[in-house]
């Protein structure tokens, strides 16, 4: 392959700036020159429900250096009901107003001259407090004698929660039911059936860079400067919150040291916006290690569910019943319950199922989304049910999996057909990589061995929209505007790598502009794997608009059809017609430096499923289909877990940069491996008390496996660029039953509850003998 | 967290219920307390001031009688406590029940559980260190307790300390010779939750 | 962190190598030095050579060198991740020897000599060999590995993968990119010193 | 946070101990920031002992290794000399965090600290090293094994500072340190041991499974490798008294210290005979 085409579709370039990236020489928000700014720092909550009577701020005002302090109840002076703000429920004010509802909620805020002062004022502020009923846990929750929320309060941002406004006396914010067949009934006539109570625990997402604000207002204008990966959503919200017109608000963003899910919709964005707006200065809104635990969380989720198969072992049906627990506010969790609930039953042919999926608040800090959007908290639900059935069965897990996944055309439990979502190659795949068909041996003594492999399917973000703005400049370089954040997935190159393909130059000389609301057009999200798609097709378009266009041109210039006109690297050519771009472009300005500008969209579309039957034909644009494979070893004696391989699988459509694609399987398995074993956010009473990286675990690479496959598996959809798409979550889905399948093959033992400790193994050990 | 436990005092009931009855003998068992004030026949407040190795704490508080159950097999009353530090943003809430019932011997039996929550920075410290210091000062209040009731004995070993709550350790004792004041009572719970408190609240560096 | 007004204090200045805990015997030299005080309990100034250019920078009692290094000599490479050791997102070299600067005063830095990654040259053999085997996903903990490794590399030009994984288990990469890390590391090794 | 006092001198040093109002020495640093930034240290004036000279000197000669309480973990670690006098302490200041905190953190820091979960206070408990202790009323050895009293409670008194540590020379033998996490790996330990089989004595130092580390011994005499571990397990039954926590409960650490202490044993117990 020649060097440019390295630089195209299906070429591992490297990430942009790699160089800069590994000397520290990119610049992060956080690092940019603030200029004189107030410094902010937040009073947090020492209550976990209660009712505001006072906030008592005059020694923190008193201190030098303090320019002010406000509350919630200063900000709602100003604001009214648009304090409160949130994807799903406009639930969530930037300081508490009224009421606090979890242990470390922002009270009031300080602005002073550095942030060492700021700080030191917020311990000189305290809160007069009337209790009110702690809500702690899904039980509490779903008993209803306390509510967190007095009433509903769906935001504008999803329609399609209207119907719930004003509900009152409830903690369950949405619920998703699903219903194909009777489940019940098939369950009660089926040959065998097994059950489970499963947990996987709220962890966080611990991004390395911590989020950081920026808020000044010029010329009438609120502008920002921040780490989110969704600024179009930012912009929306802001502009909500302070009343002024969309081209009034101005949201920028710098790459991202990792987000994983934590930098997206409200986080410190509002309080930047309604302090900046309010105070009419600069601010600069930083978050501690502990502060940024507190901003949003991956759902703890309870599933109680069932599989049952008839005589022959077909599965026949499958019940659910999920209970992700949100915290104080809504965030994205009533979509994830539903794109998550809908995939209860997971990747399998079964004509029966039932899900009931239910978003539930309590007094904790509020969950969010995070890579996998609540589907690996069901994937470890079903992928361990299905498991521990093939067992009762007395069959081959890898097996039975394989006779019963979804294939191509086939229509799931909620309705919509599978297409480039090939589950058996990916199965294969890794089972083929940890040697499955190969003897094991299963060692004597202290260490056994096992093997396990997991499935796992997700829909994409369905429906959004993207946009991009192309320009060519005269001398064969351009310059791309997307609103998509490089956060580490590296989707600046893939684009780049996208754009160049169909206009057959070095994707080098593509510089992808970096979110700005101002200068780059509107895209829904980054997030949920669907930038490559989405984004990716609106680069694919936004390219071929501008192929058109330089053929176009070549074509007048070289008196020809348009038709006969073909874009080489070298330039366009028509028989013994050449010109180069460079040319071409001057030629038709008449000026150095002119740029040529093209725009394009990309909106996918969905049917929204049925309220009753959740089902739908098209509930979204494709699906993430993905396996993971474990060979274990665990240590009877310590109850530790060693990985010894790790293979993960994912179908991707069409790996744009095989290499980056491979990334992006090995990293998500790596964070998995910590969800399998022992990342968790652990609360005592709604008090959090591992929320520092002393304590908090993540992997080191001490927690590596002995060996990591990423096996990109390749079926191309109709629709993607390419044939592509994304990748980001599809490596996690199923790490932990993975992993908990092993142990389950290597020790007898069948583990309900994550994370895996060595704790829990030797307990199930002791219980078993 | 749930914290339960029980210890005894080498003295007859009646004996420690009066100590209990008495402010300034509190004063001298529970470390810490500075002021403890009786608002009416349900309510307390008090202060509790602890500068101990590198953490100084220093507390308002205010205890709820919420049931005095005075049976014949045990006296039983639960209580809830608040207490908060402002400097250091930290805020306690127990919920505690206590039983107290004689024992054989001339002695008498207290026993607790507490569900506690900590918030805020001290709260974010975590359980180990809570756990341990509960038992550490359990054992200083109950020496201070016989050592005022003149036994200067070594309590019974409090060896279920951070055991999960089990029922009211008092359903199977004898019934009291005298019933006691539910005031004294009252008393005796507010001690045990305090010497908790203050238990929490002492931090070794 | 609360700040203080100033006070009669005294703080000992020029001292050079009270950061240097990897000199054995060391002479101390500064001590001589010690009836050169200033008066300062709020301020001091200080001396950092920082990738081989001198600064003199203000800093009070409780300024950490992190933030001395971000926002008085201007290095982004050196980044706070959980502000208590663990994550190796602020390391920097003093003397070639690694530090995690949220944890450390900066006033006991005066006089030191201090590698930040934007230090190392983009042809260094640790550079390179992360850039070569894309060792960098979004990158934020990048720098504090690479001056990791550089420190393995100067105390043990040969190492074993299990050398590597020692060395740099005190290092968090929430991406993932530790086979990719590993694989640099020794490369760098295999570069610098071929077998 | 509170005043920062940069004496010059041991004298200066022990001077501002006796007389700020709550001092504390400040010696790596590495665990006085974490409380700092946790908010609730109390202590109004930090005495550094940063530019204290000779307090980063190692000595060894042939009946031990003589190290300064400013004498980083990493030091220890690395030496040769230290590795090859006193192996079993080597090792375990090997295990201490990262390599990157064991540069700055100190080994009179490391004790003082009194955590009990720390790895070389279980190799200086077998050794049977002295802390020698200096304030302004002189200064005192304080045998290790008195050291440490409770939770996060030392021996020394408030006006006291770690002057230096005298580790006795390893005696002829075998030794083993060994540690186990439960949740990452390169967490805090969970439980760990340092054993040491030399003239006719097993000698076991325990880490994390106990509000303090706890030190036992037995006689070895007649004991072959099994007949040693039993006699560990049975020895250090009485010394377990773990806390609970989010790395185990109490069942699961008593568990834990029985199997490092097994492995250890059985370690050492390999390395005597191959010698």
């Amino acid at each position: 392959m020649r060097e440019i085409e390295q630089s195209w579709v299906g070429g591992s370039r490297p990430r942009f700036d790699t160089a800069g990236r590994v000397r520290g020489m990119i610049a992060h928000v956080g690092d940019q020159a603030v200029g004189a700014a107030a410094h902010v720092a937040v009073h947090r909550a020492t209550q976990p429900h209660a009712r505001i009577e006072a906030v008592h701020v005059d020694e923190a005002l008193a201190m030098p250096g303090v320019y002010g302090v406000v509350t919630g109840a200063d900000l709602y002076k100003q604001l009214g009901d648009r304090l409160l703000t949130g994807p799903a429920f406009a639930d969530q004010p930037a300081l508490a107003h009224e009421k606090v509802r979890y242990v470390g909620e922002p009270v009031a805020a300080v602005l002073a001259a550095d942030l060492a002062t700021a700080r030191a004022a917020t311990d000189a502020i305290w809160v007069d407090y009337e209790d009110l009923p702690p809500v702690y846990d899904l039980a509490d929750a779903l008993a209803g004698t306390a509510y967190v929320h007095d009433e509903l309060r769906p935001s504008s941002v999803f329609g399609d929660l209207k119907h719930l406004r004003g509900v009152r006396d409830t903690n369950v914010n949405y619920t998703y039911n699903l219903r194909t067949g009777d489940a019940e009934a098939a369950r009660d006539a089926g040959a065998h059936t097994v059950t489970g109570e499963f947990w996987a625990p709220p962890t966080h997402h611990v991004p390395i860079e911590l989020p950081c604000t920026i808020a000044w207002v010029d010329s009438g204008r609120l502008e920002m400067l921040t780490t989110t990966q969704t600024p179009s959503y930012v912009r929306q919200t802001i502009a909500d919150l302070l009343d002024l017109p969309l081209s009034r608000v101005r949201v920028t963003t710098r790459p991202l040291g990792g987000s994983f899910g934590a930098k997206m919709y409200d986080r410190l964005e509002p309080l930047a916006a309604a302090l900046a707006w309010t105070a009419g200065r600069r601010v600069r809104v930083t978050a501690t290690r502990e502060e940024a635990f507190l901003l949003t969380t991956r759902h703890g989720a309870a599933v109680s569910s069932s599989l049952t198969a008839d005589a022959e072992g077909n599965l026949v049906s499958s019940v659910a019943d999920v209970r992700y627990d949100t915290g104080a506010y809504a965030d994205v969790g009533p979509r994830i319950t539903a794109k998550s609930g809908m995939v209860a039953p997971g990747p399998y042919r079964i004509a029966n199922a039932r899900v009931l999926s239910r978003c539930v608040y309590t007094n904790k800090p509020s969950a969010g989304p995070f890579r996998g959007f609540g589907v690996p908290q069901v994937t470890w639900s079903h992928e361990s049910l299905i498991d521990e059935l093939a067992h009762e069965l007395g069959e081959d897990p890898y097996a039975f999996r394989r006779r019963h996944l979804l294939r191509e055309g086939d229509e799931a439990p909620m309705g919509t057909r599978m297409h480039s979502a090939d589950f058996v190659g990916c199965l294969d795949a890794v089972a083929n990589a940890i040697g499955w068909f190969d003897p094991l041996d299963r060692g004597t003594g202290r260490i056994r061995r096992g093997r396990g492999v997991a499935v796992g399917v997700k829909a994409v973000l369905t429906p959004t929209i993207a946009n991009a703005v192309l320009q060519l400049n005269q001398d064969n370089s351009a310059t791309l505007l997307i609103s998509t954040v490089d956060m580490g997935q590296g989707s600046d190159t893939i684009m780049a790598q996208i754009a160049a393909d169909v206009l057959r130059m070095d994707s080098r000389r593509i510089h992808v502009v970096r979110a700005d609301t101002d200068a780059t057009p509107y895209d829904t999200i980054t997030a949920g794997s669907r930038s490559t798609y989405h984004t990716g097709n609106a680069v694919r378009r936004v390219a071929e608009a501008m192929r058109d266009k330089l053929i176009g041109l070549a074509a007048e210039r070289f008196g020809v059809p348009a038709e006969e006109v073909s874009l080489t690297p070298d330039g366009p050519r028509a028989g013994s017609h050449e010109v180069t771009v460079a040319e071409l472009v001057h030629g038709h300005f008449g000026a150095r430096g002119a740029t040529l500008t093209t725009e394009a969209n990309y909106t996918s579309s969905w049917t929204p499923y049925d309220k009753e039957t959740g089902r739908s034909d098209k509930v979204t644009e494709h699906w993430f289909a993905g396996a993971v494979g474990a060979r274990i070893a665990v240590d009877t004696a310590t109850g530790r877990v060693r990985i010894e391989h790790l293979a993960v699988a994912g179908d991707v459509g069409r790996a744009i940069n095989p290499t980056l694609v491979e990334q992006q399987l090995s990293g998500a398995a790596i964070m998995g491996i910590g969800h399998a074993l022992f990342d968790q956010l652990v609360l005592d009473q709604g008090q959090l008390i591992n929320g520092t990286l002393l304590d908090y675990q993540l992997p080191s690479i001490r927690d590596l496996p002995d060996q990591l496959t990423p096996i990109v598996v390749e079926s191309p959809h109709d629709d993607g660029p390419f044939g592509a798409k994304g990748v980001g979550e599809t490596g996690i889905l199923g790490v932990a039953p993975a992993i908990a399948n092993a142990v389950r093959d290597a020790v007898g033992v069948r583990l309900t509850r994550l994370p895996l400790t060595p704790e829990s193994i030797t307990m199930a050990l002791e219980e078993n003998q | 967290m749930k914290l339960a436990s029980e210890f005894s005092v080498p003295a007859p009931a009646e004996k420690v219920f009066s100590l209990f009855f008495d402010p300034d003998t509190m004063r001298g068992c529970i470390p810490g307390c500075e002021e403890l004030v009786r608002e009416d026949e349900k309510n307390y407040r008090g202060r509790l001031v602890n500068e101990i190795a590198h953490v100084r704490f220093s507390a308002g508080f205010s205890a709820a009688i919420q049931s005095i159950s005075d049976e014949e097999s045990g006296k039983e009353v639960t209580a809830l406590l608040k207490g908060e530090d402002r400097r250091l943003g930290s805020s306690i809430k127990i919920d505690a029940r206590l039983a107290v019932r004689p024992d054989a011997d001339e002695s008498s039996v207290i026993a607790y559980e507490m569900d506690m929550a900590l918030w805020g920075k001290l709260g974010r410290l975590g359980e180990p260190i809570i756990r341990r210091r509960s038992r550490e000062v359990e054992l200083e209040f109950a020496k201070s307790l016989a050592a005022a009731c003149g036994v200067p004995v070594e309590p019974a070993q409090p060896a279920r300390a951070g055991a999960p709550a089990g029922p009211a350790a008092s359903a199977a004792a004898p019934a009291a010779a005298s019933p006691p004041v539910p005031k004294a009572v009252v008393a005796a719970a507010l001690v045990a939750v305090l010497a908790l408190l203050a238990a929490v609240l002492r931090r070794g560096r | 962190m609360r700040r203080h007004p100033p006070t009669s204090g005294t703080v000992t200045s020029g001292e050079r190598d009270a950061t240097q805990p990897q000199v054995r015997d060391q002479a101390e030299p500064s001590l001589s030095n010690a009836t050169n005080r200033v008066d300062s309990g709020e301020a001091g100034q200080i001396t950092l050579t920082v990738n081989g250019v001198t600064h003199h920078v203000d800093v009070a009692d409780d300024t950490l060198l992190l933030d001395a290094l971000r926002e008085a000599v201007g290095v982004t490479s050196v980044r706070e991740g959980c502000g208590v050791g663990a994550c190796g997102a602020c390391t920097v070299l003093t003397g070639g020897t690694s530090v995690s600067s949220c944890l450390a005063l900066a006033l006991r830095y005066d006089g030191a000599e201090i590698t930040t990654a934007e230090g190392l040259d983009e042809n260094d053999d640790v550079v390179s060999s992360f850039v070569e085997c894309g060792a960098a996903q979004c990158g934020y903990c990048i720098p504090g590995f690479v001056l990791m490794s550089a420190e393995l590399l100067a105390e043990n030009p040969r190492p074993s993968e299990q050398d590597i994984t020692d060395h740099l288990e005190g290092n968090i990469c929430r991406c993932g990119t530790y086979p990719e890390i590993r694989r640099a590391v020794a490369v760098a090794a295999e570069r610098r010193s071929p077998k | 946070m509170p005043r920062l006092h940069r004496p010059t001198s041991l004298a200066e040093a022990a001077r501002l101990l006796s007389t700020l109002d709550n001092p504390m020495v400040y010696g790596g640093g590495t665990a006085i920031q974490i409380l700092v930034k946790q908010g609730i240290l109390f202590a109004d004036n930090f005495v550094d002992l940063a530019g204290v000279p000779g307090l980063r000197d190692v000595s060894v000669d042939a009946g031990g290794v003589t190290v300064g309480p400013m004498v980083t973990v990493r030091r220890m670690e690395t030496d040769p000399e230290v590795r090859q006098v006193v192996p079993l302490a080597s090792a375990a200041y090997r295990q201490v965090a990262n390599p990157r905190v064991r540069n700055t953190a100190s080994v009179g820091g490391n004790i003082a600290h009194g955590d009990y979960r720390l790895d070389p206070p279980t190799a200086l408990l077998v050794l049977g090293a002295t802390v020698r202790a200096t304030s302004v009323r002189g200064t005192r050895d304080i045998p290790i094994r008195e050291f440490f009293v409770d939770f996060q409670v030392t021996a020394l008194e408030p006006d006291e500072l770690v002057s230096g540590i005298r580790i006795p020379a390893q005696p002829a033998g075998a030794s083993r340190f060994e540690k186990n996490s439960s949740l990452g790996e390169n967490d805090w330990p969970c439980a760990s041991a340092s054993v040491l089989v030399a003239a006719g004595r097993v000698q076991i130092g325990l880490g994390a499974v106990a509000p303090t580390p706890r030190y036992v011994t037995f006689d070895a005499a007649g004991l072959d490798d099994q007949g040693a571990v039993d006699a560990a397990l049975a020895a250090i039954e009485p010394a377990l008294d773990p806390i609970p926590d989010v790395r185990g409960g109490v069942a699961y650490k008593r568990r834990l210290a029985r199997v490092t202490v097994e492995d250890a044993v059985r370690g050492a117990w390999k390395d005597l005979q191959d010698a």
